[in-house]
C-alpha cells in the first residue's frame, strides 16, 4: 500500500473507463453514477494519501521506481512531495465536483464524456506523480486528448475553433519541450554514462550555463503557454468560454497549474543559472499578465471570459511569486495554485449554474439575482471575495505571501503587482454588482430557482476550503515548506546568488521581552 | 483574566453565525436581541477586562493572548494573537459600547424592513471585524480586521441593493479602501523586511535601532501606512466614498461611518506612533492632510442640504481634526477626540435617523423645519450633541477639540497655521451644525401635509440609546480635562505607556510649567469659544430669523455656493481623469492587443501556411510529363552536388 | 583506336535523349520507348565498362536487364491497351483526373 | 566465419521466397477455375504464414550462399518478417473491399505474394543486381495492382503513372549500378566495402554518381521529394487496401535497401549526410504542407506518408547504427497504424458512392463509435501523440538525431509534426465534431477486418506502452553482412 | 583516321540520330522504326566493344521481340499520327525540359572526365582482347554459376509480367459487372474529354 498508493490513485479512474466501456450508452444514469463513484473513491484515496503523507519531511515520499523501457533508462518512477500532494488532492476533488456539475448539463454522448473526464483525471494525476521526465511528458500529452474532445464535442458555439486552438498552442510548446528532454537525456548520458530520465538524478547533473539557457527556454515556453503567460494567453479565453462548465473547471483548476508546476518542478531546480538569467523577463511578463489580465477582464461582457482573464491575472501572480526565488514567494505561489484552483473552479461552477438556468452568460442579461436566489448570491459573494483575496479567505494568504516574497526580491515588481490587488477588486465587484445587485430587469430572471441540493453539495466543499485555507493554512504550508526549501537549496547552491531568508538589519529575541520593560527602557 | 480576551470578538461572531445561519428562520425581535445581546455581552467582558487592566501597575498594563499560529512561512511568522493594552482597551470600550447602543437602536429602526436578518448578520460581522482590528497584536491581523470592516461597510452601504446608487456607493467604498490598503500592504512589507516581524512588540522594540530617525525608509513606511489610513478614514484624497456611504441605513452610518470604522486610521497611527515620532516629515504630511481635510470638508458641509450628508462631511472634517492631532504628535488627543466624537457623532446620526424615520424617509432639510414640538426627545438629544460638537465649554467636544487646537499650536511639530485652520474649521463646524438644527427643528414647517400627518416620536428602543449617548457626549469629555484646569489629564496619562516617549513630552511639561503658556492656552481657548458663539449667532440669523438673508447671500456667492454644493467636483474629476481613461485603455487592450495583434498574428500564420500549400499544390498538376521533369531536375541537383564534392 | 570514354559519352547522350523523350512526348508508347532507350544506354555503359575492366560480368548483367526491359514493356503495353479501351486515347496529358 | 561467396545452394536460405512463390503458383492454377478461385485469399494467407514461419526460423543463423548472391543476415530476416506480417494484414483487409467493389479476382493474391517475394529478395541480398531484380519483381506486380480496378479511371491512371515513373526511375537506378560496376568491376556491396579505399582514390566520381543515382532510384520508391510526384496520384487512384499496401510494405523494402546500401555499404561516404539532411527536411516539409489543404482523405494520407518518409530520412541523415534501428522501429510502427488507417478508409469507401472525402466522415462517430475511436487512435498515432507507437517511433528517431547533435534538424522535424497535427486532427474534427442532418448508415464490418483493426490498434497502443521488446528486436536486427 | 574510328563515328551518329528522331516523331510506328535503327547502331558499338554475343542478343531480343511487340500493339490499336495531340506545351516548359536533359548529359560527361584510369584504354574491333572475351561460353558459364540466382529470378519476373499483362489486358468477363461507381466514372470521362 505504502508504495503502490500513487499507482492506485493514478490508474484507478482507468478502471472506471474500462467499466464504462461495458455499459450500454443509453443507460445514462448508470454511466453517471459509475463515473461518480469511481471519481469519489479516487478522491478518498487521495485523502488517504494526504493523511499518510509525512509533513515537514524532506524529499519524495511513496516513491515507486520500476524499470520500464530499459534501453532508454526510462523508469516507471513515481513519487510526491508536498507540492504534488496538494495538487493531487485538488485534482481529485475538482474531478468529483466537475462530474457532479455536469450531471444534468451533459445530455448527448454521455458515455464518451465521462470516459474523457476519467481519462483526463488519469493524465492530470499522472503528471503530478511522475518523477520521470518521459512519464511526465506522456501524461502531459495524454491530457490533451480528452480535453480536446471535451471542448470540441460538448462546448459552445465556436467550440471547434477553440479546441483546435487549445491543442495547437499546447502542442507547439510541448514539442520543443520534447526536444529539450531528449537533449537532457544525452547530456546526462555524457555526464554519467547511463541513460536516465529521472528528474532527481538530472537535478544533480551540472549543466553548462549556455546550454541551460536553451533548455530552460524550451521548457519555459511549454509551461508558459500552459500557465498562460502574457503573450501566449489567447487560447485561454476561447477555451474557457467554449468549454462546458466541467471542462472550464478542470482547465482553470488543474491544467493551468501544470504550467506553474512544471516551472517549480523542472525549470527552477534543473536550470538554476538560467532561472536567474531569465528572471527579469519572466517577472516582467508576469506583471504584464497581472495588470493586463485584470484590465481586460474589467471590460468583458461575458462572465466566463471575465473569469478566464482573471485567471490570467492570478496566474501572473503565481509566476511572479515563483520567480521571487525566496521562501515566501514560492510557498505563497504554491499555495496560490491551490487557492486559484479552488476559487476559480468555484467561480466557473457558479457561472455554469446560472448558465444552466438562463442559457446565457452575458452580464447584461442578469441583475437583481440577489432577490430571487439569495443563497446563490451569498456563495457567489464568498467566492468573489476569495478571488479578490480578502483576509481570512484563501486568496489572501497566497497573494500576501507572494507579494511579501516579491517585495523582498524586487521592490518595484511588488509595488506594480500590488496594483493588481486593487484592480481585481474593481472587476470582480463590478461584475458581481451587475449580476447580483440592482433591480431585476429581465423577467426571465424573476422565476429563477435557488441552489438545488446537488449544487449545494458541489459548492459546500469549496466554501469550506476557502475558509480553511484562509484561516488555518498551517497544515498546507507545513507540507509545502520542505519541498520549497529543497528548490531554494538547489538554486542557492547552484548559483552565485544567495537566497538566504534571514538578512534583516535587526535581529531580536522577542519572546522574553514584555511590553512594560520595553517602555521602561523607553523612558 | 487575560485568557478571556478572545471572547470580545468571539461573541459578536457567534451572533453573526446564528443570525447568518438561521437567516429568515428566526423572528425579527429574536435576531435583534441576539445581535445586540452578543455585542452587549462583549461590552461587559470588555469592561471587566478594562478594570483588570486598570488594576495592573501602569508600567505593565498589557494583556496578550495568542490563539494559534496563522501563517508560517520560512522566517515569516504571524500569530492569531490578541493584545489588550490601554489603547485597545479604550477602543474596545468605544466599539462595543457605542456598538451595543446602535444595535439596540437598530431593533427599532429596522422594524419595517423585511431583511432584518441580513442586517443584523452584517452588523455583528462588522462588530467582530472591528474588535479584531483593535485587538490585533500584529499588523497582519489588524489588516484582517481592516479589510473585514471594509467588507462590512461594503455590504451595509449596499444593504438596499436594489437601489443602484446604494450598490454603487458600496462598490466605491470598497475600491477606494482597497487603494488605501495597497499602501498599507506595502508599508507592512517594508516593516517586515527591515525588522523581520509584524508583531507590534517586535516592531516597537526594534524600530529605534532598525531605522534611522528621520530617514527616508521610516518616512516611506509611515507615509504608506498613512495612505491606508486616508483610505479607511476618508481623508484627502480618498474621502470621496464617505458621503456616498450615506446610502446605507442610518444606524450603519452611525456605527461604521461615524463612531468606529472610519476612526480605524487614527487608531492605527496611534498604535504605531513610535514609528511616526521617528519621522517628522511623515508627521508633517499627516498634519497637513488632516488640517486640509478638516477645512475642506467643513466648507462643503456648510452648503449641503441632505441632513445625512451634512453629518457625513462633518465626520470627515472631525476625522481631519484627529489626524491633525496625530500629525502634531499628540496622539492621545487624537484618540480622545476619537472617543468623544464617537459619542456625539453617533448620537447625531441616530438622531438624524430618528428624524428621517419620523419624516418617513425624507432626508432633504429644505423640506423639514419645526420638528421640535413633534419629536422632543430626538430634538433635545440632538441639540446636546450639536453643542457638544460645536465645542461649547463643558461638553465633551469642547475638551477634545480644544486640546487638539492647543497641541497644534504648542507642540514642537505644531505650527500656528495649523491652529488657524483648526480654529476656522471649529467656527464652520458650529455654523453648519446649527444651520442643520435650525433648518430641521425650528422655523416654519416646510413638509407637505401627507408626511406631516405621519410625524411621530420614535419608539423606546430608539430613544433610549439616544439619551444614553446624550449623557455620554456631555460627560465623555471629563476624563480628559486639560492640565490648565489644575487636574491631571487622566486620559493622556492612561495612554502614556504606549505613547512614544521622547523629548517632546518633556518640552511640553516645560511649556506647561511656565505661566506664559498657560495664559496663551487660556487665550486661544477663549478665542475659539468666541468664534463658536459668533458662528452660532450667524446660523441663527441666517436660518432662523431672516432666511431671506441666507438666500440672497447665496445669490451673491453663487459660484462658490455651487462649488461647495457639488463638493468641489471631486468625483467628476476622478471619473474623468482616472476611471474613464482606464476603461478605454482596457477596451483598447482587449480589442486591439488581444484580438488584432496576438490572435491576428496566429491566424496570419495559419493562413500563410494554407497559401503556401495552395501554391505548392499547383505543382502537383497531374501531368506525368511535369512529374518527370521535376524528377529529372532533382537528379540534376543531386548529381551536381556530388560533382562539386 | 577509339578511347573508351567516347563510347560512354555516346551512351550518356542516348540516356539524355531518353530522358528528354519521357519529358516531352505526349504519346505513352513513345514515352515507354524512351525509357527502353535509357535502359539500353545504361547497358552500353555496362558493356563498355566490362570491356575496360576486362571482366565479363557486365555482359551477364546486360543479359538480365534485357529481360527486365521485356517484362516492363509487356506490362506497359498491356496497360496501354487497357487505357485505350477505357479512354480512346493514349495521350498522357489526358490522364490528369488525379491532381493537387 | 562465414564464406561470403560460398557456392552452397541451400534452399532454406530462400525458403520464405519459395513459399510465397509456390503459393502464388497454386493461386494462379486455381484462378482459372471459378469454384476454386475463391480460395485464393486463404492460400495466399497460408503462403505468407509459412514464409513468416520460415523467416522466423532463419532468425539468428547468419549465412551466405548462391555464390554470395543471397546473404541471409538478421537485417534481411527481420525485414522478411516485417514484410510477411504486414502483407498478411493487407491480405486480411483486402477481400472485403474487393468483393464490395466487385473486383475480387484471385490473381491479386498471387501478385501480392510475388511482390512480397520480390521485397524479400531485395532485403536479402548484398548484390546490387539481385537487389535490382528484386525491385523489379516487386514493382511489376505493383503496377498491375495500381491498375487493378480496371473500370475505375483513377485506377487506370494510377497504374500508368506508376508504371512509367517506375520504369523511368529504374533506368536511373540501373545507370547508377552501372557506374558502381564501372568503378569497382563488381556489383557486390561487400567487395565494394572491402576495397573501398582503392576505389575512392581511383574512381571517386563513379562511386559518387553511382551512389547518387541509386539514391534517386530508391528515393523514388520511398517517395522523397523531389521524386515524390507520383505518390499522391497513385495512392489516390489505386484501390484503397492496395494503397495501404503501397504506403507501407514496398516503402519498407525500399528503405531496407537504402539502409543496406547507405547506412552499411557507403557508410564511409560522409558527403552523403548533407544530402540526406536536405532530403529529409524538404521531404517532410513538402509532405506536411501539401497535406494541409486536401479534401480527399486518401490523398491526405498519401502526402502524410511522404512526410513520414521524411521523418525516417532523418535517421539516415544521422546515419549511425542506432538510428538504423530507430528507422526500422518506425517502419514497423508506421506500418501498423497506417495500414489500420487505410483499412478504415477502405471501410468508409465501401459506403455510398465511395469517395474518401472528408465530408464522408461527418457523423460516423454516431454510426460507428468504436470504429471512429480506432480511427482517432490511428490519427493520434500518426501525429505522434503519446502513448502510441507513433510517438515512440518519432521519439526514437529524433532522440538519436539529438544525440549526434542534429538539433536544428530535430527542431524542424518536431515543428513539422506540429503542422501535421493540424490535418490529422481535422479527420477527428470532421468525424466527431461536425454535425450532420442525415445520420449516416452504420458500416458493417466483417470479421477479417475486425481482426485487422484489433491487431493494428493493439499494436499501436501496446507497442506504444511497452516498446522494449520491439526495441530489442530492431537493435539485434541491425547486424548485416556489411 | 582508322577503320575503328570511322565505324564508331558512323554508328554513334546513327544511334543518336535514330534516338532523337524516335522521340520527335508524331507517328508511333515511325518512332518504333527509328528506335530499331538506333538499336542496330548500338549493336555495332557493342560489337566494337567486343561484346559479340550481347550485340546479337540486342538485335534479336530488342529489335526482334520487344519492338515488334510495340509495333503489334500500335497496329492493334491502330493509333494514327494525327490523333489527339492536345495543346502544344508552353515554350518555357519546353526550354526547361531541353535544358534539364542537356545538363544531365553534361554532368554525366563530367563524371567520365573525372573518372580517371579509363582514357588510357582504347578499344576497337582490331584489338580483340585475349581468351575470347565476351564469348557465349563465358557468359553462359557465368550465368549458370555466379548469376544463377538472378537468372532464376528473371524467370519469376517474367512470370509476374505475364500474369500482370493478362490481368490488365483481359477483356472483362461476365462475372465482374459494372458497379455503382460506373456512372460517375462516365461523367469523369466526359469532363476529361472536353
Amino acid at each position: 500500500m505504502e508504495s503502490q498508493i500513487l499507482t492506485l490513485i493514478t490508474f484507478f479512474p482507468a478502471i472506471g473507463i474500462i467499466l464504462l466501456l461495458f455499459v450500454p450508452k443509453e443507460r445514462h444514469d448508470t454511466i453517471k453514477s459509475v463515473s461518480l463513484i469511481i471519481a469519489f473513491i479516487t478522491m478518498l484515496l487521495s485523502f488517504l494519501l494526504y493523511s499518510m503523507f509525512e509533513p515537514l519531511a524532506n524529499g519524495m515520499q511513496f516513491e515507486v521506481n520500476i524499470p520500464w523501457i530499459t534501453s532508454f533508462g526510462i523508469n516507471y518512477h513515481m513519487g510526491i512531495d508536498g507540492i504534488s500532494l496538494l495538487l493531487i488532492v485538488l485534482t481529485t476533488v475538482l474531478t468529483v465536483l466537475a462530474i457532479l456539475s455536469s450531471w444534468n448539463s451533459i445530455t448527448t454522448g454521455v458515455k464518451g464524456y465521462y470516459i474523457s473526464m476519467l481519462l483526463l483525471t488519469v493524465g492530470m494525476v499522472g503528471v503530478f506523480c511522475s518523477l520521470d521526465l518521459f512519464m511526465f511528458y506522456v501524461f502531459w500529452e495524454v491530457m490533451l486528448i480528452p480535453m480536446y474532445f471535451i471542448i470540441g464535442l460538448w462546448g459552445g458555439v465556436k467550440r471547434i475553433y477553440a479546441a483546435i486552438k487549445f491543442v495547437l498552442f499546447t502542442m507547439f510548446g510541448s514539442l520543443l519541450m520534447l526536444v529539450a528532454i531528449m537533449y537532457l537525456l544525452f547530456e546526462y548520458q555524457k555526464y554519467s554514462g547511463v541513460y536516465s530520465f529521472d528528474m532527481l538524478k538530472l537535478m544533480e547533473m551540472p549543466i553548462a550555463s549556455d546550454v541551460q539557457m536553451w533548455l530552460f527556454g524550451a521548457f519555459a515556453l511549454a509551461f508558459a503557454i500552459k500557465v498562460p503567460l502574457f503573450p501566449f494567453h489567447t487560447w485561454l479565453p476561447d477555451a474557457h468560454v467554449q468549454a462546458p462548465t466541467a471542462g472550464s473547471v478542470i482547465l482553470a483548476g488543474v491544467l493551468l497549474k501544470m504550467g506553474t508546476y512544471g516551472f517549480i518542478r523542472i525549470c527552477l531546480p534543473m536550470f538554476p543559472e538560467a532561472t536567474v538569467a531569465y528572471l527579469p523577463y519572466i517577472s516582467v511578463l508576469s506583471i504584464i499578465a497581472i495588470i493586463y489580465g485584470a484590465l481586460v477582464a474589467m471590460v468583458q461582457k461575458d462572465v466566463k471570459s471575465l473569469v478566464a482573464f482573471s485567471s490570467v491575472s492570478h496566474m501572473g501572480f503565481i509566476m511572479l511569486g515563483l520567480f521571487a526565488l525566496n521562501m515566501q514567494g514560492i510557498e505563497g505561489a504554491v499555495l496560490q495554485m491551490l487557492n486559484h484552483g479552488v476559487s476559480t473552479g468555484a467561480l466557473f461552477l457558479i457561472v455554469g449554474m446560472i448558465y444552466e438556468r438562463r442559457h446565457t452568460r452575458l452580464i447584461e442579461d442578469f441583475g437583481g439575482l440577489a432577490k430571487v436566489m439569495p443563497l446563490f448570491s451569498t456563495v457567489f459573494m464568498i467566492v468573489t471575495l476569495s478571488s479578490i483575496g480578502l483576509p481570512l479567505t484563501n486568496g489572501f494568504v497566497g497573494e500576501f505571501l507572494i507579494l511579501l516574497g516579491v517585495f523582498k526580491a524586487n521592490m518595484v515588481y511588488a509595488i506594480i503587482a500590488a496594483t493588481g490587488v486593487v484592480l481585481s477588486a474593481c472587476y470582480m465587484l463590478w461584475m458581481y454588482q451587475r449580476v447580483i445587485f440592482g433591480k431585476i430587469t429581465k423577467k426571465e430572471n424573476e422565476s429563477l430557482s435557488d441552489l438545488s441540493w446537488r449544487e449545494k453539495i458541489i459548492l459546500l466543499p469549496l466554501v469550506i476550503l476557502i475558509f480553511w485555507i484562509g484561516i488555518y493554512p498551517k497544515p498546507f504550508l507545513d507540507r509545502i515548506e520542505p519541498a520549497v526549501n529543497s528548490v531554494i537549496q538547489q538554486i542557492g547552491t547552484a548559483t552565485t546568488v544567495q537566497y538566504d531568508n534571514e538578512d534583516y538589519k535587526y535581529n531580536f529575541q522577542a519572546e522574553n521581552v514584555t511590553w512594560s520593560d520595553l517602555n521602561n527602557e523607553g523612558r | 483574566m487575560s485568557e478571556y480576551i478572545y471572547l470580545i470578538p468571539l461573541l459578536p461572531f457567534i451572533g453573526f453565525l446564528i443570525n447568518g445561519l438561521f437567516i429568515g428562520k428566526i423572528s425579527r425581535t429574536l435576531s435583534g436581541i441576539i445581535a445586540s445581546g452578543m455585542v452587549g455581552l462583549s461590552f461587559i467582558v470588555s469592561l471587566m477586562l478594562f478594570f483588570d487592566l486598570k488594576a495592573l501597575p501602569a508600567d505593565s498594563r498589557v494583556m496578550e493572548q495568542v490563539l494559534f499560529t496563522w501563517i508560517n512561512s520560512g522566517s515569516f511568522h504571524v500569530n492569531f494573537g490578541l493584545l489588550l493594552d490601554p489603547l485597545s482597551a479604550v477602543m474596545i470600550l468605544v466599539v462595543s459600547g457605542v456598538g451595543f447602543l446602535i444595535h439596540v437602536y437598530s431593533i427599532g429602526y429596522i422594524s419595517h424592513d423585511k431583511c432584518y436578518g441580513r442586517f443584523f448578520t452584517y452588523m455583528n460581522l462588522f462588530t467582530f471585524s472591528m474588535l479584531t482590528l483593535v485587538l490585533a497584536d500584529n499588523f497582519l491581523l489588524m489588516f484582517v480586521g481592516w479589510e473585514g470592516v471594509g467588507l462590512c461597510s461594503y455590504l451595509l452601504i449596499g444593504f438596499w441593493f436594489e437601489k443602484k446608487s446604494a450598490s454603487d456607493a458600496g462598490k466605491k467604498a470598497f475600491i477606494v479602501n482597497r487603494i488605501g490598503d495597497f499602501g498599507f500592504l506595502l508599508g507592512m512589507f517594508l516593516i517586515f523586511w527591515n525588522i523581520g516581524s509584524l508583531n507590534f512588540h517586535d516592531v516597537i522594540q526594534a524600530a529605534p535601532t532598525a531605522f534611522i530617525a528621520g530617514g527616508g525608509l521610516i518616512t516611506a513606511i509611515c507615509i504608506l501606512l498613512f495612505v491606508g489610513a486616508t483610505g479607511k478614514s476618508a481623508q484627502i484624497p480618498l474621502f470621496v466614498w464617505l458621503p456616498d456611504a450615506m446610502e446605507g441605513p442610518t444606524p450603519v452610518s452611525a456605527l461604521i461611518h461615524a463612531a468606529t470604522m472610519v476612526t480605524a486610521g487614527v487608531y492605527m497611527i496611534a498604535r504605531t506612533n513610535i514609528l511616526y515620532i521617528m519621522s517628522p516629515d511623515a508627521l508633517m504630511v499627516v498634519a497637513i492632510i488632516g488640517a486640509a481635510t478638516a477645512f475642506f470638508a467643513a466648507t462643503i458641509g456648510m452648503a449641503q442640504n441632505d441632513i445625512k450628508r451634512v453629518l457625513a462631511y462633518s465626520t470627515v472634517s472631525q476625522l481631519g481634526y484627529m489626524f491633525l492631532a496625530c500629525g502634531v504628535a499628540s496622539f492621545s488627543a487624537g484618540i480622545f477626540h476619537l472617543m468623544t466624537h464617537a459619542f456625539f457623532k453617533a448620537l447625531l446620526f441616530l438622531g438624524a435617523g430618528s428624524v428621517i424615520h419620523a419624516m418617513s424617509d425624507e432626508q432633504d432639510m429644505r423640506k423639514m423645519g419645526g420638528l421640535k414640538k413633534y419629536i422632543p426627545v430626538t430634538y433635545w438629544t440632538f441639540f446636546i450633541a450639536t453643542i457638544a460638537i460645536s465645542g461649547i465649554p463643558g461638553l465633551s467636544g469642547f475638551f477634545s477639540k480644544d486640546e487638539i487646537l492647543w497641541k497644534s499650536f504648542s507642540s514642537q511639530y505644531g505650527h500656528p497655521i495649523f491652529w488657524v485652520i483648526g480654529f476656522v474649521t471649529a467656527g464652520m463646524t458650529a455654523f453648519y451644525m446649527f444651520r442643520l438644527v435650525y433648518m430641521t427643528f425650528h422655523g416654519k414647517e416646510r413638509m407637505d401635509k401627507e408626511t406631516k400627518s405621519h410625524i411621530h416620536e420614535s419608539p423606546k428602543t430608539m430613544t433610549i440609546p439616544l439619551m444614553v449617548l446624550a449623557v455620554l457626549s456631555v460627560v465623555g469629555g471629563w476624563v480628559g480635562l486639560p492640565h490648565i484646569f489644575g487636574v491631571t489629564n487622566h486620559f493622556e496619562h492612561w495612554l502614556e505607556p504606549i505613547m512614544a516617549t521622547n523629548n517632546h513630552t518633556a518640552v511640553q511639561h516645560a511649556l506647561l510649567s511656565s505661566g506664559a503658556n498657560a495664559s496663551a492656552e487660556w487665550g486661544l481657548m477663549g478665542a475659539s469659544v468666541a468664534l463658536v458663539l459668533i458662528a452660532i449667532f450667524l446660523a441663527r440669523l441666517f436660518y432662523n430669523k431672516k432666511p431671506e438673508l441666507a438666500t440672497n447671500f447665496q445669490q451673491k456667492l453663487k459660484g462658490i455656493h455651487k462649488l461647495l454644493l457639488n463638493k468641489y467636483y471631486v468625483d467628476e474629476i476622478y471619473g474623468a481623469v482616472i476611471i474613464r481613461p482606464l476603461v478605454y485603455f482596457s477596451l483598447f487592450l482587449w480589442k486591439f492587443i488581444d484580438v488584432v495583434i496576438i490572435d491576428g498574428f496566429l491566424n496570419g500564420m495559419a493562413t500563410l501556411y494554407n497559401d503556401i500549400s495552395e501554391t505548392l499544390r499547383q505543382g502537383q498538376s497531374g501531368k506525368l510529363r511535369s512529374y518527370a521533369t521535376i524528377f529529372a531536375g532533382g537528379v540534376i541537383l543531386i548529381l551536381f552536388y556530388f560533382l562539386m564534392e | 583506336m577509339v578511347p573508351i570514354s567516347a563510347y560512354l559519352i555516346v551512351a550518356v547522350a542516348l540516356f539524355g535523349i531518353g530522358v528528354l523523350g519521357v519529358m516531352i512526348s505526349r504519346n505513352i508508347i513513345i514515352m515507354m520507348m524512351s525509357v527502353e532507350l535509357m535502359l539500353n544506354s545504361a547497358n552500353l555503359v555496362l558493356i563498355a565498362f566490362s570491356r575496360v575492366l576486362n571482366v565479363v560480368d557486365g555482359h551477364a548483367i546486360v543479359f538480365l536487364v534485357l529481360t527486365i526491359a521485356a517484362a516492363e514493356a509487356a506490362v506497359g503495353l498491356a496497360m496501354v491497351i487497357l487505357l485505350y479501351r477505357n479512354r480512346d486515347t493514349i495521350n498522357i496529358d489526358r490522364f490528369n483526373i488525379l491532381k493537387w | 566465419m562465414i564464406d561470403f561467396t560460398s557456392a552452397s545452394i541451400d534452399f532454406l536460405m530462400i525458403g520464405p521466397e519459395i513459399a510465397l512463390l509456390v503459393s502464388a503458383f497454386i493461386i494462379l492454377l486455381l484462378a482459372s477455375n471459378k469454384s476454386l478461385s475463391k480460395f485464393g485469399s486463404s492460400i495466399g494467407f497460408i503462403g505468407l504464414a509459412i514464409s513468416l514461419y520460415l523467416a522466423v526460423g532463419q532468425w539468428g543463423d547468419q549465412q551466405s550462399g548462391f555464390f554470395g548472391m543471397v546473404s541471409c543476415d538478421n537485417f534481411g530476416v527481420a525485414f522478411k518478417i516485417i514484410f510477411s506480417t504486414l502483407s498478411m494484414i493487407v491480405l486480411l483487409s483486402a477481400p472485403n473491399y474487393f468483393t464490395l467493389k466487385n473486383i475480387n479476382r484471385s490473381e491479386f493474391y498471387a501478385l501480392l505474394n510475388i511482390s512480397t517475394m520480390g521485397m524479400m529478395v531485395m532485403a536479402n541480398s548484398t548484390d546490387l543486381i539481385v537487389i535490382f531484380l528484386g525491385l523489379e519483381i516487386m514493382s511489376v506486380p505493383l503496377y498491375v495492382m495500381a491498375a487493378f480496378a480496371r473500370r475505375s479511371l483513377e485506377s487506370n491512371e494510377a497504374g500508368i503513372k506508376y508504371l512509367i515513373m517506375g520504369a523511368f526511375a529504374s533506368a536511373f537506378l540501373l545507370l547508377g549500378i552501372a557506374f558502381i560496376y564501372g568503378s569497382s568491376g563488381t556489383t557486390d556491396l561487400r567487395r565494394l566495402v572491402t576495397d573501398y579505399h582503392y576505389i575512392i582514390t581511383n574512381y571517386k566520381l563513379y562511386l559518387y554518381s553511382g551512389a547518387a543515382l541509386i539514391l534517386v532510384g530508391f528515393g523514388f520508391k520511398v517517395g522523397t521529394v523531389p521524386f515524390h510526384s507520383w505518390v499522391p496520384d497513385v495512392y489516390q487512384g489505386a484501390p484503397t487496401p492496395i494503397t495501404g499496401f503501397f504506403s507501407v510494405v514496398p516503402k519498407a523494402a525500399a528503405f531496407a535497401v537504402l539502409m543496406r546500401i547507405f547506412s552499411f555499404g557507403f557508410s564511409a561516404l560522409d558527403e552523403l549526410m548533407p544530402v540526406f539532411w536536405v532530403l529529409a527536411v524538404i521531404t517532410m516539409t513538402v509532405g506536411n504542407v501539401l497535406a494541409l489543404r486536401q479534401d480527399n482523405v486518401k490523398r491526405m494520407l498519401a502526402y502524410s506518408s511522404i512526410a513520414h518518409a521524411g521523418y525516417i530520412l532523418v535517421a539516415f541523415a544521422v546515419g549511425n547504427s542506432e538510428s538504423v534501428s530507430s528507422a526500422m522501429f518506425y517502419l514497423v510502427g508506421y506500418g501498423l497504424f497506417n495500414l489500420g488507417a487505410f483499412t478504415i478508409i477502405a471501410l468508409i469507401e465501401t459506403r455510398s458512392n465511395g469517395k474518401a472525402n472528408f465530408s464522408e466522415l461527418a457523423g460516423i462517430s454516431k454510426a460507428n463509435p468504436y470504429l471512429t475511436a480506432i480511427l482517432a487512435l490511428f490519427m493520434f498515432s500518426l501525429s505522434g501523440f503519446p502513448p502510441t507507437i507513433g510517438f515512440f517511433g518519432k521519439f526514437y528517431i529524433f532522440s538519436n538525431a539529438v544525440k549526434d547533435g542534429f538539433i536544428l534538424l530535430t527542431v524542424i522535424g518536431v515543428m513539422n509534426s506540429f503542422i501535421s497535427v493540424y490535418y490529422y486532427l481535422r479527420v477527428i474534427k470532421v468525424s466527431y465534431f461536425e454535425k450532420t442532418e442525415i445520420m449516416p448508415t452504420p458500416i458493417k464490418i466483417p470479421a477479417s477486418v475486425i481482426i485487422v483493426l484489433f491487431i493494428t490498434a493493439l499494436g499501436t497502443l501496446g507497442l506504444g506502452f511497452f516498446p522494449q521488446q520491439l526495441l530489442e528486436f530492431t537493435n539485434s536486427a541491425i547486424f548485416a553482412f556489411l | 583516321m582508322n577503320l575503328d574510328l570511322i565505324i564508331f563515328v558512323v554508328s554513334a551518329i546513327v544511334a543518336i540520330f535514330g534516338a532523337s528522331m524516335m522521340i520527335f516523331q508524331r507517328n508511333p510506328i515511325a518512332s518504333v522504326l527509328f528506335l530499331i535503327l538506333s538499336l542496330v547502331a548500338q549493336a555495332v558499338l557493342y560489337i566494337q566493344l567486343s561484346a559479340l554475343f550481347m550485340g546479337a542478343m540486342l538485335i534479336i531480343v530488342y529489335s526482334g521481340a520487344i519492338l515488334v511487340l510495340f509495333l503489334f500493339v500500335i497496329m492493334m490499336l491502330n493509333l494514327r499520327a494525327s490523333e489527339d495531340l492536345g495543346a502544344p506545351s508552353s515554350p518555357i516548359s519546353k526550354t526547361v525540359k531541353y535544358l534539364i536533359s542537356f545538363l544531365m548529359f553534361v554532368e554525366l560527361v563530367f563524371i567520365f572526365k573525372g573518372g580517371t584510369g579509363l582514357d588510357s584504354a582504347a578499344v576497337g574491333i582490331m584489338s580483340t582482347p585475349p581468351d575470347n572475351f565476351g564469348s557465349i561460353e563465358q557468359i553462359a558459364e557465368l550465368l549458370f554459376t555466379r548469376y544463377l540466382y538472378p537468372f532464376e529470378l528473371t524467370s519469376i519476373l517474367l512470370l509476374a509480367a505475364i500474369v500482370g499483362a493478362v490481368i490488365i489486358a483481359r477483356r472483362d468477363s461476365v462475372e465482374d459487372a459494372p458497379t455503382a461507381t460506373e456512372t460517375n466514372e462516365q461523367q469523369a470521362i466526359d469532363e476529361v474529354q472536353n
